[in-house]
C-alpha cells in the first residue's frame, strides 16, 4: 500500500518525463496522455481513501501521535537527519482528493491550448508531483523540498502561457512565495538546532522539553512563511496579480490547491509542532486573518476585472481558514480544514467559468458584459450557482465550513473580547460577500444583453464536464458532509491534544 | 619508507605536469594535440578517481605533509575543475573546426600545463601542516593563473592579467605580513603548536589573523576584496574564468578551513563575528551587483561573490561546516561549469550578453535546458544538488551553541534576491522574444561533440547529486572521522 | 398522518427538480405537474390539520417530533439535523402556505399565459414553497436558518424573474442583500444561543425558558429533560450579570435573533426592499410578499416566544418596532399611486400589527400571542386575494399606475365583487369579515395587557387602513376611466385567474369564526400556560371605537375619491404630501449610505491602501535594491587604484571589526 | 634596539609600500611598492626570531624569510614577463589607461 501512496507523486513525474519524448506536433496524443494521467491519479487517490476508510487508522483519542496509514520510511540524506517519510492521515487524504479533482478539471479546461502545449502539460504534471509529494510527506525537509518543487513550474506556466503583464506577475508571485520559503527555512533551522531531526511526528511528540524557547520565534516564522503561501494580509498582494494573469487551469490550481498548501503547512508544520508558540502568537494571526477577510471582501467590491474579484474573494475566504486555525479549538481547526476543501472547489469552478466566459466575450471587465443568460444559458446558470456557493448558501459546501468556523469563533467563554470582535467581523463578511457576488452576477448574467460583436455559442461538452464535476462536488459536500467531517476530525485529534497539553 | 597511499595522487599530478610540458615541447603537432589535450583531462579524471579510492580513514603524515580525510572531497573538486577547464578550452586550441570569437590561445600546451600546476598547488595547500607549506601551496595555486589570464592575444586578456597580477601580489603581501605576525605571536610555524599558543588575548595574533584573512579573502573574492573579480572574469579567456571561478575558490576555502580548525581554534567567538561580517557584506554586495548585470561573465563573477557569502555563513557554525561546504562546493563547481560550457558554445560567434541569449530555447532546446538547470542549481531549487547544498549551509549556521538566527534570516532573504537574477536569465532564454536585431546576425550554434557529452554528463551529475544521497553521505562520513 | 409530514415537504421539491431539469421547455406541462404536487401537499396538510384539530389533546404535549435526520456534527454535543416539529402554529402555517400556493399556481397559468419563460416560473415557485415549508416545520434554529436562506434565494430568483428588466434585477439584489444583512445578525444570535446556552432545538429552549420564568412565579416548575436542563442552568447562570453594554447575554441573543426576523418581515428601517420587490410577477408578490415569506419573522418570534418573554427588553423592542412600522407604512400607503405598492405598504402595516401584538403579550397574558397568530391566518387570505385581483387589473389595464384606472366596475364585474369583500375584510368592516375579528382581538389584547399607547396606535392605524383601502377601491372601480381607451375594450377576466380569487373570498369571510367558537387553536405552543380565558372585556369601549374608525375611514375615502372625479395631472405642491409619497426619502438615505459611505469612504480607500501602501512597500524595496545595484556598478569603473583602495579600506574594516572585539 | 623598534620599522616600511602602490601610475613602480611590503614582512620574521623567548625554535625564523624571498622573486618574474608582453603589444604602461574592462 505504501508504494501506491508514493505512486501519487511518481505517476505525474513519469507522465511528465514520457510527455517530453512525444513530438510537439502530436497535440492529440499529448492531451490524451495528460487526461489519462490525471484520471489515473484520481483513481489512485479514491482507492487510497477507500482503503483508509476500510482499515481503522483513526489515531486514538488523547495521543499526540498521528497514526499514519500506509507509512513508508527510508533514510534519505540522513547525514543531516532527513528521511523520506511518507504516510497519510484523513486530513491529507482529503486534500489529495481535492487536488486530484481540480487537476482533472484543470486539464479538461486547458483543452484549447495549442501552441507549446507539450511544455504546458509537462510543467503542470511537475506541479502536480510536487503538490502530492507535499501532502504525503511527514518529514519537514522533504515537505519543504516538494513545496519548493511546485514554485518553478508555476512561474514558467504563468510567464509563458499567461495573459496581461504576465512576466511581472509571475516574477512577483514567485519572489513572494520564495520569501515565504525563506521564513520557513528560518523556522526549520530553529527546529533542527533544537531537536536535530526533521521528523514532524517525533518533534511534535516529545517537543515539550526540546523546543522550549526556540518555539517562541520559530512558530511565527513558520506560520507566516506558510501564511504568505496562504495569502495572509500583509503578503497577499501576489495573489490578485498572479491569478489575473495566469491561464485558467493554473489559476484554478493555484487558488484551489496551492494556496491550501499554505494552510496545510500552517496546520501541519506550525501548529502541530509548536503548540506553545501557537498559544503565544495566535492573537496577532487572528487579527491578520480578520483583516484579510474583511479587507479582501471590501476590495472585491471595487474591482472591475472578473479574475481580480475572484482573487480577492479567495483572499477573503482563505482568511477565514486562518481565522479558523487562529481560534486553536477543535471546532476551529476542523472548520479551517473544511473551508480549505470547500473553497478549493468553489474558486476552481469560478475560475473555470471565468475562463469559458472570457473565451467567448474576450473581455473580463464586468461593465462591458451583460445579459449572458439569454445567449449562453448553461454557463450563466452555472455562474449563478457558483455565485451562491461563494456567498455560502446552505446546501453548498461553504455553508457547512463557514458555520463551523463561526461557531468556533464564539464557543467557549466570551471574556476574550478580541475573539468576539474578530468573530463578529468575520460574520459580517458574509454580507459584503453577498454585495460583490450579486453585483458581479447581475452585471454579467442578468440585465439587457450587451453585444460586443462576438459570435459565441453555449458551452461545448468538453467545457461542461469540469463545471459539472466541480458543482456536484460542491453540492455533494454541502448536502452530505458527514464522512468528510469525520475524516477531518479524526486526523485533528493529535493536534488538539497537543494544543491541550 | 613506504609512501602512504594517499600521497600517490600528488606524485601522479606532478608527473602528469611534467609529461604535458615535455610532450608540448618535443612532440609533432598531431601527436602533441592528442597527448596534451586528451592526456591532460583523462589524467586529471584518473587522479580524481585515485583520490577517491585511496581516501585514508585517518590522517596520514609524511614529514611536514599531512593528508586529512576531510580534504579528499576538496581534492576531488580540484581534479574535476581542472579536467573540466581543460575540456572547456577545447575550441581555443588549434586544430578544431570552430575557432572561438577571440582567437586561439597563445599556446595550448602551456595553458594546460599551468592548470595542472595550479591544481598541484591546491593539493599542497590541503596537505600543509605548517605556515610555510601553506604559503607555498597558495602561491603555487595563484601564480599560474596570472599567466593563464594573459593567454589570449586581445587587449582585454592582457589588461585582465595585469590587474589580476597587481591585486594578487598585494594580497600575497598581506598574507606574508600576516604569517610573519602569526609566527611572532605563536613562536612557531607548525599548526599544532600554533593551535596552543595563539590565544585571543595576544594582539600580534589578531594582527596576523586579520592580514591572513585579507589575503585569503582576495582568493575567495569575498566582499571587501572582490572588486577584481568582475573585470578579470570578463577579460580572461573562458576556460581560465571558469577555473578561477570554481577551483581557486575551492582552494581558498580549503585553506581557510585548514586555518580555522587548525591554528585559529582558540580564537572562537571573535572569529565567528568576523566571518559573520564577511558573509553579510559578500552576500549583499554580490546580490546587488548581479541584479542589473547584462553580460554573462560579469554576472557569474557577482554571483560567485554572493555564493561565497553563503559559504562563509556556514563557517560561523560548529562541526557541520566542513562537510556542508565540501558538498556545496562540489555542486557549485558542476553548476558553474555547466553554465560556462553553455555560454562557451554560444559565445564562439557572438558576445555573451543576455540579449544575445534571447530565444535560445527555440534555437537549441538542449543548451537552454542545461542553462536552466545550472541557474536553478545555483539558486538552490529542490530537485537539483544546489538545494541540499545551500540548505545545509543554513543548517551549519544553526549548530547548537553557535546559533546565528538573524544571519540565517538575512541569508534566506538574500537567497530570494539571488533567485530573482537567476530567474532573469531563465526569463531571457525561455520567455522574452528575441528582438529582430539579435537573431538576424547569429548563425546556428555549433556544439563540439566532446563538449555536448560533458554537458550531458554534468547535468546528470547535478540531478543525481540532488536526489541520490550516496555522494552526500560519503562526504559527511569522511568529514565526520 | 403526522409521520408522513416529510411527504408534504418533499412534494414541492420534486416539482422543482422535475420542472427545472425536464420541463423548462414546456410551460403547460410544468404548470400541470407543479399544481398536481402542490395540490397533493395541500390535501395532506388539510388532512393533517383536521386530524390534529379533532384530537382532544390540545395541551402542550401535542408537540410531535415526527422525524429527524442528522445532517452533520459540529461539536460532539451540537449536531445539525433536519426534522419536523408539528404543533398548532406550524400546522396552521402549513395549511396557509399550501392552500395559497395551490391557488396561486392555478392563477399563474392564466397570468403567465403568453410569457415565454413560464416553464422556469412554476418550478421556482415550487422551490419557494419547499423552502417555506421547511422553515415552518423546522425543529431547530439552524434548520430554520438553512431554509431561511433558501427562502431568501428563491425570493431573489423570483423577484428578478424577468432578468432582462434592469429594475427587477436591482430590486432582487436589494432584497437579497438587505435580508442577508439581517441574516448575519440572525446567525450571530443562533451561534450565541448554540454555544452559550448549549441547545438549538426549539422545544428544549422553550421548556428551559418557561421553567426558568415559572421558577420565580407561584406555580411549581415541572421536570426537565434533555437540552432544556442546559438551557435552564445557562439562563440561571447569566441572570444577574450585566453583560455587554448593559444587556445581559440572553437579551443580546434574543435581540440578535429578532433582527433576523426584522429583516425578513421588513420592519421599519429594513422595509425598503419590500416595495421594490413588487417588480416581480404579481403571483410572486401575492404568495411571497403578502402571505408567507414576510410572515417568517413573526413566525420566528412566535416560535421563540417563551425565550423572548424571559429576556428583559426583547418583547418591548418587538412591540416598539411593530407599532412604528404599522403607523409609518399606513401613512405612506395613503399617498402611493402604484397599486402594487399600496398593497405592499398595507402588508407592511398589517405585519406591524402582528408584530406589536406579539410584543404586548407575555408569559401570563398570552392573548396577544393568539391574536397575532389569528391575524396571520386571516391576513394571509385576504391580502393574497387583493394581490391576485391587482394582478388581474394590471393585466387588463397594462399599467400599475392608479391614475390610469377608474370605473372598471362595468368591465371587471367578478373582480369588483371579490375585491369589495377583501377591502371590507382588511378595513375591519364589523362582524361579517375576518379582518375585523383578528384586528379587534389584537387591540383588545394590547389594551387589556396594559399597553395603552400601542392599542391607541392600533386603532389609529385601523382608521388609516380603512381610508387608503377605500381610496384604492374607489379610484380603481368608481369614477370615469382615466386610462387608454384601447386597453379598456378588450379588458377581460381570464377564468384561470378569477376562479382562485373566488375560492379565496370564502376564507376571507369565514376565517374569523374559529375565534368565536372559543377554540384555542393557537395557544398550545405556550407550554403549560394558563389557558387564556376569552380576553376580559374590561375595556368594552374598544369594539365600538374600532367599528367607528373602520366605517369612518371608508366614508372619508368615498367622500374624497368615490363621489367626484379626481385628476392626477397636477402633482400636489404640499411639502408633507410629497415627502410621504416619496416614502420619507429612506431609499435615498440607503443609497447614500451604501454608495457614498461604504463604497467611496471604505472600499475605495482600502483599494488605494492595497495598491499603494501594501504593494507600495514591496515595490519600493525592489526599487531600493535597484538603486544600490546602480551604486555598486558605478564604483566598478575599471580603475585598479579604486580596487586596491577598497581592498585596503576592507582590511581596515576587518581589523576594526575583528580587533575592536 | 628591542622588538617594538624592529616591528615599528617594518610597519613603517609596509605603509610606505601601500602609499607607493596607491600613488604610482606606472605598473613597474607599483610592483616596486609591493616588493617593499614583502620585505617589511622579512624584517618582521627576523625580528621575531631574534627576540623570541627562550626555548622557541628560532631557526624557523630564518627559514621562513628565505621562502618569502623565493616566492617574491617568483611572483615578480611572472609579473615583469606579463607586463613586458603587454607593453610590447599595447604600448601602455600607465595603470589609469588600463580601464577597458569596466561595468
Amino acid at each position: 500500500m505504501p508504494f501506491l501512496l508514493n505512486c501519487t507523486w511518481i505517476l505525474p513525474t513519469l507522465i511528465a518525463l514520457s510527455l517530453m519524448f512525444v513530438p510537439k506536433q502530436k497535440v492529440g496524443v499529448i492531451r490524451g496522455m495528460s487526461v489519462a494521467g490525471v484520471l489515473g491519479i484520481l483513481a489512485l487517490v479514491v482507492s487510497l481513501i477507500i482503503a483508509f476508510l476500510a482499515g481503522d487508522y483513526a489515531s486514538p483519542v488523547g495521543s499526540a501521535e498521528t497514526t499514519l496509514a500506509f507509512s513508508y520510511r527510508t533514510p534519505w540524506f540522513e547525514a543531516i537527519g532527513n528521511q523520506f517519510y511518507t504516510g497519510v492521515d484523513g486530513f491529507s487524504l482529503l486534500m489529495m482528493l481535492m487536488a486530484s479533482i481540480i487537476a482533472l478539471c484543470g486539464v479538461l479546461v486547458s483543452w484549447t491550448i495549442t501552441d507549446r502545449c507539450k511544455e504546458f502539460f509537462i510543467l503542470l504534471f511537475i506541479l502536480l508531483a510536487g503538490t502530492f509529494g507535499c501532502f504525503i510527506s511527514f518529514d519537514l525537509l522533504t515537505f519543504f523540498l516538494f513545496n519548493e518543487i511546485t514554485l518553478i513550474p508555476t512561474y514558467l506556466l504563468i510567464a509563458i502561457f499567461g495573459s496581461g503583464k504576465k512576466e511581472f506577475a509571475a516574477m512577483k508571485l514567485n519572489l513572494m512565495l520564495f520569501g515565504g520559503s525563506a521564513l520557513i527555512i528560518l523556522g526549520m533551522a530553529g527546529t533542527y538546532s533544537a531537536t536535530g531531526s526533521f521528523d514532524m511526528i517525533a518533534i511534535a511528540n516529545n517537543q515539550s522539553e526540546t523546543l522550549g524557547s526556540i518555539a517562541m520565534w520559530a512558530f511565527p516564522a513558520l506560520f507566516m512563511g506558510f501564511g504568505i503561501l496562504g495569502s495572509v494580509f500583509p503578503f497577499h498582494t501576489w495573489s490578485p496579480v498572479g491569478h489575473a494573469s495566469a491561464p485558467t487551469a493554473i489559476s484554478m490550481f493555484l487558488a484551489g490547491v496551492h494556496m491550501k498548501l499554505g494552510g496545510y503547512g500552517c496546520l501541519r508544520a506550525a501548529i502541530y509542532l509548536m503548540p506553545e508558540g501557537a498559544q503565544e502568537w495566535m492573537p496577532l494571526f487572528m487579527v491578520l486573518a480578520t483583516i484579510s477577510v474583511v479587507y479582501g471582501a471590501f476590495i472585491a467590491i471595487r474591482q472591475r476585472d472578473l479574475k481580480y474579484i475572484n482573487a480577492y474573494a479567495s483572499i477573503s475566504h482563505v482568511g477565514l481558514v486562518t481565522f479558523g486555525f487562529a481560534t486553536l479549538t477543535a471546532v476551529g481547526l476542523k472548520g479551517g480544514v473544511l473551508q480549505m476543501i470547500s473553497h478549493g472547489f468553489v474558486t476552481a469552478v469560478v475560475f473555470a467559468l471565468i475562463g469559458c466566459i472570457y473565451g467567448r466575450t474576450h473581455t473580463r471587465n464586468i461593465d462591458e458584459m451583460g445579459g449572458l443568460m439569454k445567449k449562453i444559458p448553461f454557463l450563466s446558470v452555472c455562474f449563478v450557482l457558483a455565485g451562491f456557493a461563494v456567498v455560502g448558501m446552505p446546501g453548498t459546501s461553504s455553508f457547512v465550513a463557514e458555520l463551523t468556523i463561526f461557531i468556533a469563533g464564539f464557543s467557549g467563554s466570551l471574556d476574550d473580547t478580541l475573539r468576539l470582535v474578530c468573530g463578529a467581523l468575520c460574520i459580517s463578511s458574509i454580507v459584503i460577500t453577498a454585495v460583490y457576488v450579486l453585483r458581479t452576477v447581475n452585471s454579467v448574467v442578468h440585465g439587457p444583453l450587451v453585444d460586443n460583436g462576438h459570435e459565441f455559442t453555449d458551452a461545448r461538452f468538453i467545457e461542461k464536464v469540469p463545471l459539472i464535476i466541480l458543482l456536484t462536488c460542491i453540492f455533494a459536500m454541502g448536502l452530505f458532509p458527514g464522512w468528510i467531517i469525520e475524516l477531518a476530525e479524526q486526523s485533528l485529534t493529535p493536534v488538539v491534544t497537543n494544543l491541550g497539553r | 619508507m613506504t609512501l602512504p597511499t594517499a600521497l600517490w595522487t600528488d606524485i601522479a599530478l606532478g608527473s602528469l605536469a611534467c609529461i604535458i610540458l615535455l610532450s608540448e615541447s618535443l612532440l609533432g603537432p598531431r601527436l602533441r594535440k592528442a597527448i596534451v589535450f586528451h592526456g591532460a583531462w583523462i589524467g586529471l579524471v584518473l587522479i580524481g578517481i585515485l583520490t577517491v579510492c585511496t581516501a585514508p580513514e585517518s590522517e596520514q603524515a609524511i614529514g611536514n605533509y599531512l593528508i586529512r580525510p576531510w580534504t579528499i572531497p576538496f581534492r576531488l573538486c580540484f581534479c574535476i575543475a581542472g579536467a573540466l577547464s581543460v575540456l572547456l578550452s577545447r575550441n581555443l586550441l588549434s586544430g578544431t573546426g570552430h575557432t572561438h570569437r577571440r582567437g586561439l590561445l597563445v599556446s595550448g600546451g602551456v595553458h594546460i600545463f599551468l592548470i595542472i600546476c595550479s591544481t598541484l598547488g591546491m593539493f599542497v595547500v590541503t596537505g600543509a601542516q605548517d605556515l610555510i607549506t601553506f604559503l607555498v601551496g597558495i602561491e603555487l595555486a595563484t601564480i599560474p593563473l596570472y599567466v593563464q589570464a594573459a593567454m589570449l592575444r586581445d587587449d582585454f586578456s592582457s589588461e585582465a592579467s595585469a590587474k589580476y597580477l597587481i591585486i594578487g601580489s598585494l594580497s600575497t603581501a598581506f598574507t606574508v605580513f600576516g604569517i610573519s605576525y602569526l609566527y611572532g605571536a605563536g613562536n612557531s610555524v607548525h599548526f599544532d603548536t600554533l593551535a596552543q599558543t595563539l590565544t585571543a588575548d595576544k594582539h600580534f595574533a589578531w594582527v596576523g589573523v586579520i592580514f591572513v584573512l585579507a589575503g585569503i579573502g582576495f582568493k575567495l573574492s569575498a566582499a571587501p576584496f572582490h572588486m577584481w573579480a568582475p573585470d578579470i572574469y570578463d577579460g580572461a579567456p573562458p576556460p581560465v574564468t571558469a577555473y578561477i571561478a570554481s577551483s581557486s575558490k575551492a582552494a581558498g576555502l580549503a585553506g581557510l578551513i585548514l586555518l580555522v580548525y587548525g591554528p585559529f581554534q582558540q580564537l572562537g567567538a571573535d572569529l565567528e563575528n568576523i566571518f559573520m561580517f564577511l558573509a553579510i557584506i559578500s552576500m549583499t554586495i554580490g546580490n546587488l551587483g548581479a541584479l542589473r548585470q547584462k553580460r554573462f561573465n560579469r554576472f557569474m563573477a557577482w554571483s560567485s561573490v554572493a555564493q561565497i557569502g553563503f559559504v562563509l555563513m556556514a563557517l560561523t557554525g560548529g562541526d557541520l561546516a566542513i562537510p556542508s561546504i565540501a558538498f556545496y562546493l562540489l555542486v557549485y563547481i558542476i553548476g558553474n561549469f555547466i553554465a560556462f560550457f553553455v555560454v562557451n558554445c554560444l559565445a564562439s560567434n557572438r558576445p555573451e550578453t543576455f540579449s544575445n541569449m534571447r530565444g535560445l530555447s527555440k534555437q537549441s532546446p538542449l543548451l537552454a535546458l542545461c542553462l536552466l538547470i545550472s541557474m536553478f542549481s545555483l539558486a538552490g531549487i529542490p530537485p537539483l544538488g544546489g538545494f541540499f547544498g545551500k540548505f545545509e549551509l543554513f543548517l551549519a549556521a544553526a549548530q547548537p551553541g553557535h546559533e546565528h538566527f538573524y544571519l540565517i534570516l538575512f541569508a534566506a532573504i538574500n537567497a530570494v534576491v539571488s533567485l530573482y537574477y537567476y530567474m532573469i536569465v531563465v526569463k531571457d532564454i525561455y520567455i522574452t522574444e528575441p528582438t529582430h536585431a539579435d537573431n538576424s546576425t547569429c548563425p546556428a550554434i555549433a556544439i563540439l561533440p566532446s563538449q555536448r557529452l560533458t554537458l550531458v554528463v554534468l547535468v546528470i551529475a547535478i540531478i543525481v547529486l540532488g536526489v541520490w544521497p550516496a555522494a552526500h553521505s560519503w562526504i559527511f562520513t569522511l568529514a565526520g572521522s | 398522518m403526522i409521520e408522513s409530514s416529510w411527504m408534504i415537504l418533499l412534494l414541492p421539491f420534486i416539482s422543482f427538480i422535475g420542472g427545472i431539469l425536464f420541463l423548462h421547455k414546456q410551460p403547460k406541462l410544468a404548470a400541470g405537474f407543479s399544481i398536481l404536487c402542490n395540490g397533493a401537499a395541500m390535501v395532506m396538510a388539510l388532512i393533517l390539520a383536521v386530524g390534529f384539530l379533532s384530537s382532544d389533546d390540545t395541551g402542550y404535549h401535542a408537540l410531535a417530533h415526527t422525524w429527524s435526520y442528522d445532517w452533520f456534527a459540529i461539536t460532539d454535543t451540537l449536531t445539525v439535523s433536519i426534522g419536523a416539529l408539528l404543533d398548532p402554529i406550524s400546522i396552521m402555517m402549513l395549511v396557509v402556505i399550501t392552500v395559497i400556493s395551490t391557488l396561486v399556481h392555478t392563477y399563474s397559468i392564466g397570468y403567465m399565459e403568453n410569457d415565454a419563460s413560464a416553464g422556469r416560473f412554476f418550478p421556482l415557485l415550487s422551490f419557494f414553497v419547499f423552502s417555506m415549508l421547511g422553515l415552518v416545520i423546522a425543529p431547530t434554529l439552524v434548520q430554520m436558518f438553512v431554509f431561511w436562506e433558501l427562502v431568501g434565494v428563491s425570493s431573489y430568483m423570483l423577484i428578478g424573474f424577468w432578468y432582462h428588466k434592469p429594475s427587477a434585477v436591482a430590486a432582487s439584489k436589494k432584497a437579497f442583500i438587505i435580508t442577508r444583512f439581517a441574516d448575519a445578525f440572525f446567525l450571530t444570535g443562533i451561534i450565541l444561543m448554540a454555544t452559550q446556552f448549549g441547545s438549538i432545538g426549539f422545544d428544549a429552549i422553550n421548556q428551559g425558558a418557561t421553567a426558568f420564568s415559572s421558577m420565580n412565579t407561584a406555580n411549581p416548575s415541572f421536570s426537565l429533560e434533555g437540552g432544556a436542563v442546559q438551557v435552564f442552568t445557562a439562563l440561571a447562570a447569566q441572570e444577574g450579570s450585566a453583560g455587554f453594554l448593559g444587556l445581559n447575554l440572553l437579551s443580546w441573543a434574543t435581540i440578535l435573533i429578532f433582527i433576523g426576523g426584522w429583516g425578513k418581515s421588513a420592519m421599519f428601517p429594513l422595509h425598503v426592499w419590500l416595495p421594490d420587490a413588487m417588480e416581480g410577477p404579481t403571483p410572486v408578490s401575492s404568495i411571497i410578499h403578502s402571505a408567507t415569506m414576510v410572515v417568517a419573522g413573526i413566525y420566528l418570534t412566535a416560535r421563540l416566544f417563551p425565550v423572548f418573554a424571559v429576556a428583559e427588553y426583547t418583547l418591548s423592542v418587538v412591540e416598539f418596532t411593530g407599532a412604528i412600522t404599522a403607523l409609518f407604512a399606513a401613512i405612506i400607503a395613503c399617498t402611493q399611486r402604484d397599486i402594487k405598492r399600496i398593497l405592499a405598504f398595507s402588508t407592511l402595516s398589517q405585519l406591524g400589527y402582528m408584530m406589536f401584538s406579539l410584543g404586548v403579550a407575555d408569559m401570563e397574558h398570552t392573548a396577544g400571542f393568539t391574536a397575532s397568530m389569528f391575524h396571520v391566518f386571516t391576513h394571509a387570505f385576504f391580502k393574497c386575494l387583493l394581490f391576485l385581483s391587482a394582478g388581474l387589473i394590471i393585466h387588463s389595464v397594462h399599467s400599475n399606475d392608479i391614475a390610469l384606472m377608474g370605473g372598471l366596475r362595468k368591465k371587471l364585474k367578478g373582480t369588483y365583487f371579490v375585491t369589495l369583500l377583501a377591502v371590507c375584510a382588511i378595513a375591519g368592516v364589523p362582524f361579517l369579515f375576518s379582518g375585523f375579528w383578528s384586528k379587534e382581538e389584537i387591540i383588545m389584547a394590547a389594551w387589556s395587557n396594559g399597553h395603552q399607547c400601542s392599542a391607541i396606535i392600533g386603532l389609529l392605524v385601523g382608521g388609516l387602513t380603512a381610508f387608503y383601502m377605500g381610496r384604492y377601491f374607489f379610484l380603481i372601480f368608481h369614477g370615469e376611466y382615466r386610462g387608454d381607451a384601447h386597453h379598456l375594450e378588450h379588458a377581460h377576466e381570464n377564468k384561470f385567474m378569477l376562479f382562485p380569487m373566488v375560492l379565496l373570498a370564502i376564507p376571507t369571510i369565514i376565517a374569523g369564526y374559529p375565534m368565536l367558537t372559543g377554540h384555542t387553536f393557537f395557544n398550545t405552543v405556550i407550554p403549560q400556560a394558563t389557558l387564556p380565558t376569552h380576553p376580559d372585556h374590561s375595556a368594552s369601549w374598544i369594539m365600538p371605537v374600532a367599528i367607528a374608525m373602520a366605517i369612518g375611514g371608508l366614508l372619508v375615502a368615498w367622500l374624497k375619491y368615490g363621489r367626484r372625479a379626481v385628476s392626477f395631472d397636477t402633482p400636489s405642491t404640499n411639502i408633507v404630501y410629497r415627502c410621504i409619497s416619496n416614502k420619507f426619502y429612506i431609499d435615498e438615505c440607503y443609497i447614500f449610505v451604501t454608495k457614498k459611505i461604504i463604497f467611496r469612504c471604505v472600499a475605495a480607500p482600502m483599494k488605494l491602501c492595497d495598491d499603494y501602501i501594501v504593494d507600495g512597500i514591496i515595490h519600493s524595496s525592489a526599487a531600493i535594491m535597484r538603486g544600490c545595484a546602480a551604486v555598486i556598478r558605478h564604483w566598478q569603473n575599471g580603475q585598479t587604484h579604486v580596487y586596491l583602495g577598497l581592498m585596503i579600506i576592507g582590511l581596515a574594516l576587518l581589523a576594526w571589526f575583528g580587533g575592536a572585539l | 634596539m628591542n622588538l617594538t623598534a624592529c616591528l615599528s620599522l617594518s610597519a613603517i616600511l609596509f605603509s610606505f609600500g601601500i602609499f607607493g602602490l596607491m600613488t604610482r601610475r606606472k605598473i613597474i613602480a607599483m610592483l616596486l611598492a609591493i616588493e617593499l611590503m614583502l620585505n617589511a614582512a622579512l624584517i618582521n620574521c627576523v625580528a621575531f626570531a631574534y627576540y623570541a623567548p627562550a626555548g622557541a625554535d628560532t631557526d624557523v625564523g630564518s627559514i621562513l624569510p628565505i621562502f618569502i624571498v623565493a616566492i617574491t622573486s617568483a611572483e615578480m618574474a611572472v609579473a615583469l614577463a606579463v607586463i613586458v608582453a603587454m607593453y610590447r603589444k599595447r604600448k601602455v604602461i600607465d595603470i589609469e589607461r588600463l580601464e577597458d574592462l569596466h561595468d
